[in-house]
């Protein structure tokens, strides 16, 4: 068996206690075990990708317990893409956090970072419905801590919303696996899968309300509406880095979508037949509109930021909603790059906001840097509304390719276009309020640099230079945006595969309940 | 052959890697700026014109490279005769641009941005008209959209060039995204997105259900991006834009996009009578309304907008009459018209940039003291009036001859009639911008002291001039490129020539007609304009922005109304939802019926049963009394508890039960600060409302426990009985899951223990540090409270119960894996214990005789627990596996040591440290708030106190 | 026979005298009255339950059984405790020192009178050390 | 016999829950209340010795014992709330 | 040294009875465990039982335990009796102030306790200097007689048992 | 035992649910912890209901797996009573803190798009009213 599987879990998990216990007092350790850490993480998520690239499902069985006894985690194409996600998103987020002294403005921001980490890794990886549960609720706990990190008032307003939404939503998640339990009699997703399928029809209806209330839940996570009440003011009132780290947050509830949905109660099993992909349709849909329609009305940097990320929820989840081989490839597509823009904007949003001193959408004096920054919001921008070249216009591409059946293609087709207009005006009205009031003012402006006196322009280049490393998770997400654009043939590829392991869920099944890696006790 | 099919990927990427140019030279000065910026362009006409010779011969070159294939987008690019007319014109023009604009930018432009967006837009313009794939066209489409919105909004001062770069953005946007759904539907319908392959389909592609959708869409991308009514009325708002952008994106590029869509798709869309009844109409509306408005704007830029606006309603018009005759004068009109409407755009800009105004009403007399400017703009005018020795002529003739052979609605002379009135208002217009503005005495009035530029100024339009008269003599110069583009838009062979003289035939006369009619509008200006002042007629500007601000603000409460940041509302809506969703999810599925019996109920149990549904209404009745609340609250977990004694759960109940004390205590220490009451807020509707909701909740999640109450299952529990003791050593089932079987999830929870401690602390710390802290330092006590801090009879009786807490705590403990018990209960009394001494002798004193930090103790735990699971690595078992045995020591009887037992104690010590670290936390801030700090463990010991008045005298 | 007897007793005295301490809560008016009642639960009560379950396991399950005495001494050590509290409670929500009789010494009721300032600390009144 | 014994003593014990129950409905002062949920542990501890005897099990000592110490433990946190407001101090 | 490390040996030898009562069997083994563990935890406990009360006379102390069992039983008869016939309006309750000898908090504590476990009478609350301690008495005609009893039967037997 | 074990997790759910929507935090954190009790039962309730038949192994060898009740539940159970405390230690500790911060405990907000919900570049500012005061009840007067 291969002990890589749980390090993305372990490393955190004992990186953690000792930051927390050992560096609480000194910052510089912190931060640079933190950094260790998390580029340690990278770098095993690298090595897992390359292991489930060969298309094998990877067992390792907790406490050498055979499945559906003990629990498993399960390394799959999709689980190792999860987690390659999260680690190179955290190493971008942290580095931001570091350059910004974010992480110096409050408590035990390292030790949360690396059990929200731990979390996050854990609930891609496992493959047992209730030590999801688990997971959830460690990345949702550090989450909690992150989220207000730093206090003040309506963080800790908007903090106490997301926490009670949450724990409604972690009740809610513990009724639904009690239902699962109660007709099916086990917990690990691969035996749950066979026996949903081999139920008896007297347990329709409970498989049914599980299937609906795992939804549900999942939902809360993904922001469907209407169960994404929390996000806006989460978003928007949460520090800049947990913000950005949050895009994966949203991910993972549309993770366990297509792997629980997509696994267990797909279209072709007979007990849900397609209620969970009709109602998921619905849900998306509506989504679709209530964020770009939050886009266009926003006020703060924030909210738009958030609207955005909720309309960006809806389009993936309405690829996910017809959990057929391609559409599930798109959603995955559309998931990489959504996660990568939510967290560029949120962190240039950031600085921007540090430069303003505000987030308010109206017109307002330029700041330093204003080309700059406006350059970097336009191209964030572009890759969250949709607009080419880059990876959101594939990706929206590649769903709407994907939405083609007579009866949905009319309504998705419809909420996604215009869904991106809206967003596109929401974001141009945005950016122009936030950089086009002036330039005669703005010294480090390029063409006044060319004329301006020496030392004038060497000042600027210092004040550049330094924050240059504030940037620089900024562009390396953007980077990563149009790498994704760039290579869209070979990655689409990689997703080709990982939704072809997810679908033929027999191997997944197979190697779980069968697998012949677990040494004899 | 490779090599030269190879060009066409970089000629297409030329200019977006020069786009990265000028931000670099900007600071080698605007000379050097503007002179490299061309660099990338001349490259690309360079190559572009090693490809010209094999085109016109009838080669056709393709270049591909893989890209996106399971969307079948790749990024293709072909080049045929349409494909080389308007890469040559982009480039060309923009070249031209490139000249113009570095003399016509002031110092305080930025230059550099300038350029940049200029050649980002001359890259997306050059992809479309390149591009073999319609996906990679819709990108390349997409781009010119944001890339003129950022040329228009180049002024950013001006309020009018942000938002005629948002109308700009919005109306091609919209239509770009039509667009993208109409492409896929065509790739659907012929299964490629290839544009040779979509242009060889097209009777497929007639033939097909969704071909109206397609069209319809694809329509919409290309009206809206031409300015075809009712789109029409962004483009003369981005005209606020600096005029080098507006002489290329009016003339050559941005509005050509539309027509070259048209083109584009001519044989695979063309020739019906949607297209045409659609395509024909809309051109012809939109050229007459377009030159009519044309003739009563002031603005030099606004006429020439609106005079766009009819010229390409004019093309659209020709290129939805379908025939091969109209496409040829559509080709040939959009050579002609770039050149004129390029060469007067910089005469506009030339005399705006010298007399400091554009206003026509202040103009005239300028063909005196701008003698170069004025002759350029004649000649560019008199092409657009259609004069005869211009160039605009040829082609107006071909269309004024198209137009009147064509039937609309079975009416043979309507479409004539109306695009001889279009042909009018153009004369007259044209002439007006001769007349009123070079014409007549010189003024004296002009903002700035006029004369003609400097060469660098008037050479692009001088250039355009030349290719004016040149083509308006001598046609036969331009009849192969005409043949050329045609070809390829009709897809036949054609042969034709392009002469000056066709003989006295209808369009002539039309032509004549008006000419004449022209200069009597002209004449009569002053009397129509006042006539057209007090016409009743729509603003477009107007109706976009109400419809725009309409729009934003019904968003705007929309999402405020759905989002107003009232939880208690997203909480109903959510568990509503749940309700539904749940009751939909359980109607459609059959339920079988009950397979076991009720269980008996003893009458105790039903006594439980009362006391407990007692309880709950109590809580929810009195939750406004907090305290009695949290009283009550009390009662139901003691019934629980029971009830999991009862029920066979042993565990559970001590579990429940400790962390129900420790939970309550948590309750008490918060309440403290909070009002200790509610008030009331919500009204009876409200709460009946919510009453009903809650009622439905409990109402479906007991039917749901009950329905399945009912049935017997299958489990996978029986594997842990059967194995409990022999595998995971230990006879407290529900403790070998916990610590073996499922240690994993027990890991988790430890942390999630842990991080609540982290949590708290970190959020305590930021508390006191911020305002909060301050305002607990001011906080008041009420008088009415007792003066007994540490009641003598409370610390006397903790100073026996700790150490015997302490024992049972042990012996929990350790029994754990056997008997009811183990390390998470154990955490609890040991911590239940430690707050007893802190309840009775305070925080103070008793944290004095603290040795170990909490914060430490989590740390352990998790370490512990987590290096326990790892220890199993050694043995080359996956984490967590357990490993045990029966150790005997002789007089001490079994004594099991299990590896289990280890991660059990970090399991303890996890829970002990987070439970004293969220107490202490809560504590500390009382503490702040002003609290004395207790040196003794008792307020008044009475033995001590004796003693120390009878040593007294001994000064002990 | 004669020993199930016995254990009947016990658990029959228990069983009255809990239930006659519960009754007594609602019968007794005032509550520093009802406060007397629960003694009676405690004491006999629950003493007569414990002795009948030690009996039990000792005489019919053959099984020596004393860890009932643990029950014993929380119980007795803890209810004078809480007995007092909840006087003590009672007094501060509702009475006043003048409607209680006098100390007889220089001090009140600790309930009203701040406790005599100790004339030796027994530590040095050292600034609290957080242990964090 | 003993079940009689047992099945007695359990219905007292219940009866007296209920009139727990009512002071703590009825109250009418805190303490009171308080009081009537210190008596409901007592009545609960005994319950469970009872079951015990009643299923000749000591399985369930450890839950009465731990329900004696804790409910001590609330009684005095819940007094002394009222007492001083805050419970450690 | 050995005080050090056995600070109250008292104390850890009713702790080891503490162990051998909750495994609930007597076997070498756990009398080794239980005085082990009893050690330790007096000793990890000894900060927060600073001083030591001085027991003179242990025998003493079973004595007194026996009296207070039985004056528990015959007044829970009484009180039950009390309770179960008396009318509300006819109890006579009385506050009642018991002046104390006793200083030690511990013996100070078990006369409170006592007074409060004898049914009938309930400790109320101590003067703020330790040296009264108010009692409520349920139904008595003599609050005098309550007071004097409470002094010669409990206090004087606590005086002679605590130093 | 059946229908009062169902009765009974229902109106903890509807009193949770219906506390929950309450305006306060602390009713709403007095709700969470009633749907916490709630769902702990139902997750026991999966495993069926059995009296007198503990998870405790009597020897060492099982050979009547209906001797004892369905262990796992119990597991599951624990570990989210374990979790739910933790969680609502936080709760409370935000609903502490927003309080402290706020001035009052009420749990609904401005919407976040409402122009005085801009954040603060860099240090979060909470209104800075008066010191509060802890109060205590009025003594109680007798019914
Ligand atoms: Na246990
Ligand atoms: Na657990």
């Amino acid at each position: 068996m291969n002990h890589w599987i749980i390090a993305p879990v372990i490393l955190p998990a004992l990186l953690a206690p000792l930051i927390a216990f050992v560096m609480r007092h000194d910052i510089v350790l912190a931060r640079a075990a933190s950094s260790v850490g998390t580029l340690a993480l990278l770098a095993i998520s690298v090595g897992l990708t390359i292991m489930a690239a060969n298309g094998g499902v990877h067992v390792y069985y907790l406490g050498n317990w055979p499945a559906p006894f003990g629990i498993v985690l399960v390394l799959d194409r999709l689980s190792a893409l999860m987690v390659l996600l999260t680690a190179l998103l955290a190493v971008i987020v942290l580095f931001h956090a570091i350059a910004t002294g974010w992480d110096k403005r409050g408590n035990h921001f390292h030790a949360l970072f690396q059990f929200q980490l731990m979390g996050i890794c854990g609930a891609f990886l496992t493959g047992d419905a209730f030590n999801l549960f688990v997971f959830f609720e460690v990345l949702l706990i550090a989450s909690y801590g992150l989220m207000v990190h730093a206090g003040g008032k309506v963080r800790l307003q908007a903090g106490l919303q997301y926490v009670v939404m949450n724990l409604v939503g972690s009740t809610l998640f513990l009724f639904a696996l009690g239902t699962l339990y109660a007709s099916t009699g086990t917990l690990n997703i691969a035996d749950l899968i066979v026996k949903v399928q081999e139920s008896n029809a007297g347990d329709d209806g409970l498989i049914r309300v599980a299937a609906m209330l795992l939804l549900i839940v999942f939902g809360v996570k993904a922001a469907l509406v209407p169960l994404h009440f929390w996000l806006p003011a989460t978003y928007a009132n949460a520090p800049a880095p947990v913000a950005a780290l949050f895009a994966i947050m949203t991910k993972v509830g549309a993770y366990a979508i297509i792997r629980i949905h997509g696994m267990a109660f797909g279209p072709e099993n007979p007990a849900t037949g397609s209620l969970i992909s009709d109602w998921l349709f619905v849900l998306a849909l509506v989504t679709t509109a209530v964020g770009a329609i939050g886009v266009f009305g926003a006020r703060r940097l924030g909210s738009l930021l958030s609207y955005a990320v909720i309309g960006s929820m809806g389009t993936l989840l309405l690829a996910v909603s017809a959990f057929d081989p391609y559409a599930i490839t798109t959603a995955l597509y559309y998931l990489v790059h959504s996660t990568f823009a939510a967290a560029a904007l949120f962190l240039l949003a950031d600085l921007i906001i540090a430069r303003r001193g505000n987030d308010w959408l109206g017109v307002q004096p330029a700041t330093v840097q204003n080309g700059l920054f406006a350059a970097l919001f336009f191209a964030g921008a572009i890759a969250m509304a949709g607009m080419p070249p880059l990876s959101g216009f594939l990706g929206k591409l590649m769903i709407l390719d994907a939405l083609r059946s007579p009866e949905v293609i009319g309504w998705a087709w419809t909420a996604i276009l215009l869904g991106s207009l809206l967003t596109i005006l929401g974001f141009a009205q945005a950016g122009s309020g936030l950089f086009w009031k002036s330039t005669a003012s703005t010294p480090s402006d390029m063409g006044k640099a060319a004329d301006a006196p020496g030392d004038q322009a060497k000042s600027d280049t210092d004040r550049l230079a330094t924050t240059a490393l504030a940037i620089a998770p900024s562009m390396i997400a953007l980077c990563v945006l149009a790498a994704l654009t760039v290579m869209a043939g070979p990655v689409t590829t990689y997703l080709e595969a990982t939704s072809a392991q997810l679908h033929d869920s027999s191997n997944y099944v197979d190697a779980v309940l069968n697998g012949n890696s677990r040494e004899e006790k | 052959m490779f090599s030269e099919n190879g060009l066409l990927p970089i000629i297409a990427i030329l200019p977006f890697l020069g786009a990265l140019v000028p931000g670099l030279m900007i600071r080698a000065g605007r000379n050097a700026c503007a002179s490299f910026t061309a660099i990338p362009t001349v490259l690309a006409l360079v190559l572009l014109a090693s490809l010209a010779p094999g085109v016109m011969s009838g080669t056709v070159y393709r270049a591909e490279i893989t890209w996106l294939p399971q969307l079948q987008l790749s990024a293709s690019f072909f080049l045929d005769g349409l494909g080389l007319l308007f890469a040559f014109m982009i480039l060309g023009v923009g070249l031209l641009i490139t000249l113009y604009a570095r003399f016509y930018l002031s110092s305080k432009d930025p230059m550099g941005q300038f350029y940049t967006y200029l050649l980002l837009f001359q890259g997306a313009m050059l992809g479309i008209v390149l591009s073999d794939n319609i996906l990679l066209l819709l990108i390349f489409w997409e781009l010119t959209s944001l890339s003129s919105f950022l040329l228009i909004g180049y002024w950013k001062h001006l309020p009018e060039g942000r938002q005629g770069a948002r109308m700009a953005l919005t109306v091609t946007g919209a239509g770009g995204l039509a667009m993208i759904g109409g492409m896929l539907i065509l790739g659907e319908i012929v299964g490629s997105y290839q544009l040779t392959d979509i242009l060889a389909a097209g009777d497929q592609i007639k033939a097909s259900a969704w071909y109206a959708p397609a069209v319809i869409l694809i329509l919409l991308g290309a009206f809206t991006k031409s300015a075809q009514f009712p789109f029409h009325f962004w483009l003369p708002h981005a005209m606020a834009a600096p005029t080098p952008v507006s002489a290329y994106l009016h003339s050559a590029t941005m509005v050509k996009a539309g027509v070259f869509l048209m083109a584009r798709m001519w044989p695979a869309l063309a020739g019906t009578e949607l297209w045409f009844y659609v395509v024909a109409s809309v051109g012809l509306v939109t050229m007459v309304l377009g030159a009519v408005i044309a003739l009563f704007k002031d603005d030099l830029k606004a006429l020439l907008a609106f005079s766009t606006v009819s010229h390409l309603g004019l093309l659209t018009m020709l290129l939805g009459f379908g025939t091969p005759e109209a496409a040829i004068a559509a080709v040939f009109h959009i050579i002609n018209h770039l050149t004129f409407k390029a060469a007067l755009f910089m005469t506009a800009g030339i005399v705006d940039h010298e007399t400091g105004t554009r206003d026509i009403k202040r103009l005239g007399g300028l063909a005196k003291v701008m003698p170069i400017t004025a002759a350029i703009g004649t000649v560019a005018a008199l092409s657009m009036a259609g004069f005869p020795l211009f160039n605009g002529f040829l082609s107006k003739e071909a269309m004024l001859h198209e137009a009147s052979h064509t039937t609309w609605w079975e009416n043979p002379w309507i479409v004539g009639a109306l695009a001889t009135l279009g042909a009018l208002f153009s004369v007259a217009y044209s002439l007006r911008f001769i007349f009123h503005v070079f014409a007549g005495p010189v003024r004296d009035d002009y903002p700035a002291k006029p004369h003609d530029p400097g060469f660098g100024m008037w050479a692009a339009p001088a250039f355009l001039c030349v290719f004016v008269i040149a083509i308006g003599v001598a046609p036969f110069l331009a009849t192969p490129v005409v043949k050329m583009a045609a070809e390829a838009v009709t897809g036949e062979d054609l042969s034709f020539y392009l002469k000056i003289w066709h003989g006295v035939n209808t369009a002539l006369l039309m032509s004549v007609a008006a000419i004449i009619g022209g200069v009597i509008l002209l004449v009569a200006h002053r009397p129509l304009e006042r006539l057209w002042a007090t016409m009743p007629r729509p603003e477009a500007k107007t109706i976009f922005d109400s419809l725009i601000t309409t729009t934003q603000q019904v968003m705007r409460w929309l999402t405020g109304m759905l989002h107003q940041g009232a939880i208690s509302r997203y909480l109903a809506i959510f568990v509503a939802a749940t309700v539904v969703l749940g009751l939909i999810a359980f109607s459609g599925g059959a339920m079988g019926p009950a397979t076991r019996d009720l269980t008996p109920v003893p009458p105790v149990a039903f006594v439980g049963w009362m006391l407990l549904m007692a309880a709950v209404a109590m809580v929810v009745l009195f939750h406004r009394m907090r305290f009695r609340a949290l009283v009550v609250i009390g009662v139901i977990g003691l019934m629980i508890s029971v009830g999991f004694v009862y029920l066979s759960a042993p565990d559970l109940a001590l579990t429940q039960i400790s962390v129900e004390t420790v939970t309550i205590l948590l309750l008490l220490l918060a309440l403290h600060f909070l009002p200790k009451q509610s008030p009331h807020e919500s009204g009876p509707a409200r709460r009946a409302g919510d009453a009903t909701l809650a009622v439905m909740a409990g109402v479906a999640v007991a039917a749901l426990a009950y329905s399945f109450m009912m049935r017997d299952f299958s489990t996978i529990s029986d594997y842990y009985l059967a194995n409990s003791k022999s595998g995971g050593g230990g006879t407290n089932v529900v403790n070998v899951i916990l610590v073996d079987f499922r240690g994993y999830d027990t890991y988790g929870e430890i942390i999630v223990l842990g991080i609540a401690g982290l949590c708290i602390f970190a959020l305590m710390e930021a508390l006191l540090n911020g305002p909060a802290g301050r305002k607990l330092r001011k906080a008041e006590f009420g008088p009415d409270r007792s003066r007994d801090r540490h009641p003598l009879m409370m610390v006397v009786a903790t100073r026996v119960m700790l150490p015997i807490a302490l024992m049972v705590g042990v012996y929990i403990f350790l029994r754990g894996h056997n008997q009811p018990g183990g390390g998470f209960v154990a955490g609890l009394i040991f911590s239940i214990a430690l707050l007893m001494q802190y309840m009775a002798s305070g925080f103070a004193w008793t944290t004095r005789r603290q040795r170990i930090e909490y914060h430490s103790l989590i740390g352990f735990g998790v370490v512990i627990a987590g290096l326990t699971g790892v220890g199993s690595w050694l043995a080359g078992r996956p984490f967590l596996t357990s490993n045990f045995g029966y150790f005997e020591i002789p007089p001490i009887e079994e004594f099991e040591l299990a590896t289990a037992m280890l991660f059990d104690l970090g399991v303890f010590l996890c829970v002990l440290g987070a439970v004293m670290l969220i107490l202490y936390s809560l504590s500390r801030l009382a503490r702040h708030a002003g609290e004395t700090v207790n040196n003794e463990p008792i307020d008044y010991d009475p033995s001590r106190s004796v003693q120390a008045s009878s040593s007294t005298g001994k000064g002990a | 026979m004669l020993v199930e007897i016995v254990v009947c007793v016990f658990l029959v005295i228990g069983a009255l005298f809990g239930l006659v301490g519960s009754f007594g809560l609602l019968k007794l008016q005032d509550t520093m009255q009802r406060l007397h009642a629960p003694t009676k639960a405690t004491t006999l009560g629950i003493g007569g339950v414990l002795i009948a379950s030690m009996l039990y396991f000792l005489l019919i399950k053959d099984s020596f059984s004393f860890h009932e005495l643990m029950i014993t001494l929380f119980l007795f050590l803890t209810a004078p405790i809480s007995a007092n509290f909840l006087a003590q409670t009672h007094i501060s929500l509702r009475m006043k020192q003048s409607d209680l009789p006098e100390s007889g010494g220089a001090y009140g009721w600790s309930l009203f009178d701040d406790p005599p300032v100790m004339e030796k600390p027994s530590e040095p009144a050292a600034p609290t050390q957080a242990p964090h | 016999m003993i079940t009689y014994a047992l099945v007695f003593a359990m219905a007292c014990i219940g009866l007296g829950l209920l009139m727990n129950l009512w002071l703590l409905v009825r109250g009418p002062g805190r303490a009171d209340r308080v009081l009537a949920l210190d008596t409901m542990v007592i009545n609960v501890v005994a319950l469970l010795i009872l079951y015990g005897i009643r299923q000749g099990t000591g399985v369930y000592f450890e839950a009465s014992m731990l329900i004696a110490m804790v409910g001590f433990v609330s009684t005095v946190a819940y007094c002394r709330f009222i007492l001083r407001g805050d419970i450690i101090e | 040294m050995l005080r050090k490390l056995v600070p109250h040996p008292f104390l850890a030898v009713s702790l080891a009875c503490v162990w051998l009562a909750l495994v609930n069997k007597i076997t070498l083994g756990n009398i080794i465990l239980g005085g082990f563990l009893g050690l330790v935890i007096a000793l990890i406990t000894a900060p927060y039982w600073p001083g030591k009360p001085r027991v003179r006379d242990p025998f003493k102390v079973v004595g007194f335990v026996f009296l207070v069992m039985w004056d528990i039983v015959v007044a829970n008869v009484q009180i039950a009796l009390i309770i179960l016939f008396k009318p509300t309006d006819k109890l006579k309750s009385a506050w009642i102030t018991v002046p104390l000898e006793l200083t030690s908090p511990e013996a100070i504590t078990v006369l409170a306790g006592t007074i409060t476990m004898t049914p009938g009478t309930v400790s109320a609350t101590l003067s703020s200097c330790g040296r009264a301690i108010l009692v409520h008495a349920l139904h008595t005609d003599d609050p005098i007689a309550v007071r004097d009893d409470i002094k010669s039967r409990y206090e004087k037997r606590l005086l002679e048992i605590f130093s | 035992m059946e229908l009062l074990v169902a009765s009974a997790v229902g109106a903890l759910t509807a009193g949770g649910v219906y506390l929950m929507l309450r305006l306060r935090a602390f009713a709403v954190i007095l709700g969470l912890a009633l749907l916490s009790y709630a769902v702990n039962i139902f997750l026991f309730s999966t495993g069926r209901l059995a009296v007198a038949k503990p998870p405790v192994l009597d020897g060492y060898t099982v050979s009547d797996f209906g001797a004892y009740t369905d262990p796992l539940p119990q597991a599951l159970v624990l570990t989210a009573i374990v979790i739910s405390f933790g969680m609502t230690a936080v709760l409370v500790m935000f609903a502490l803190g927003a309080y402290l911060e706020a001035g009052d405990d009420k749990i609904d907000m401005d919407g976040p798009d409402q122009p005085d919900r801009q954040i603060a570049a860099t240090t979060p500012q909470g209104s800075e009213s008066d010191g509060i005061t802890f109060g205590f009840e009025p003594r109680e007067r007798d019914a």
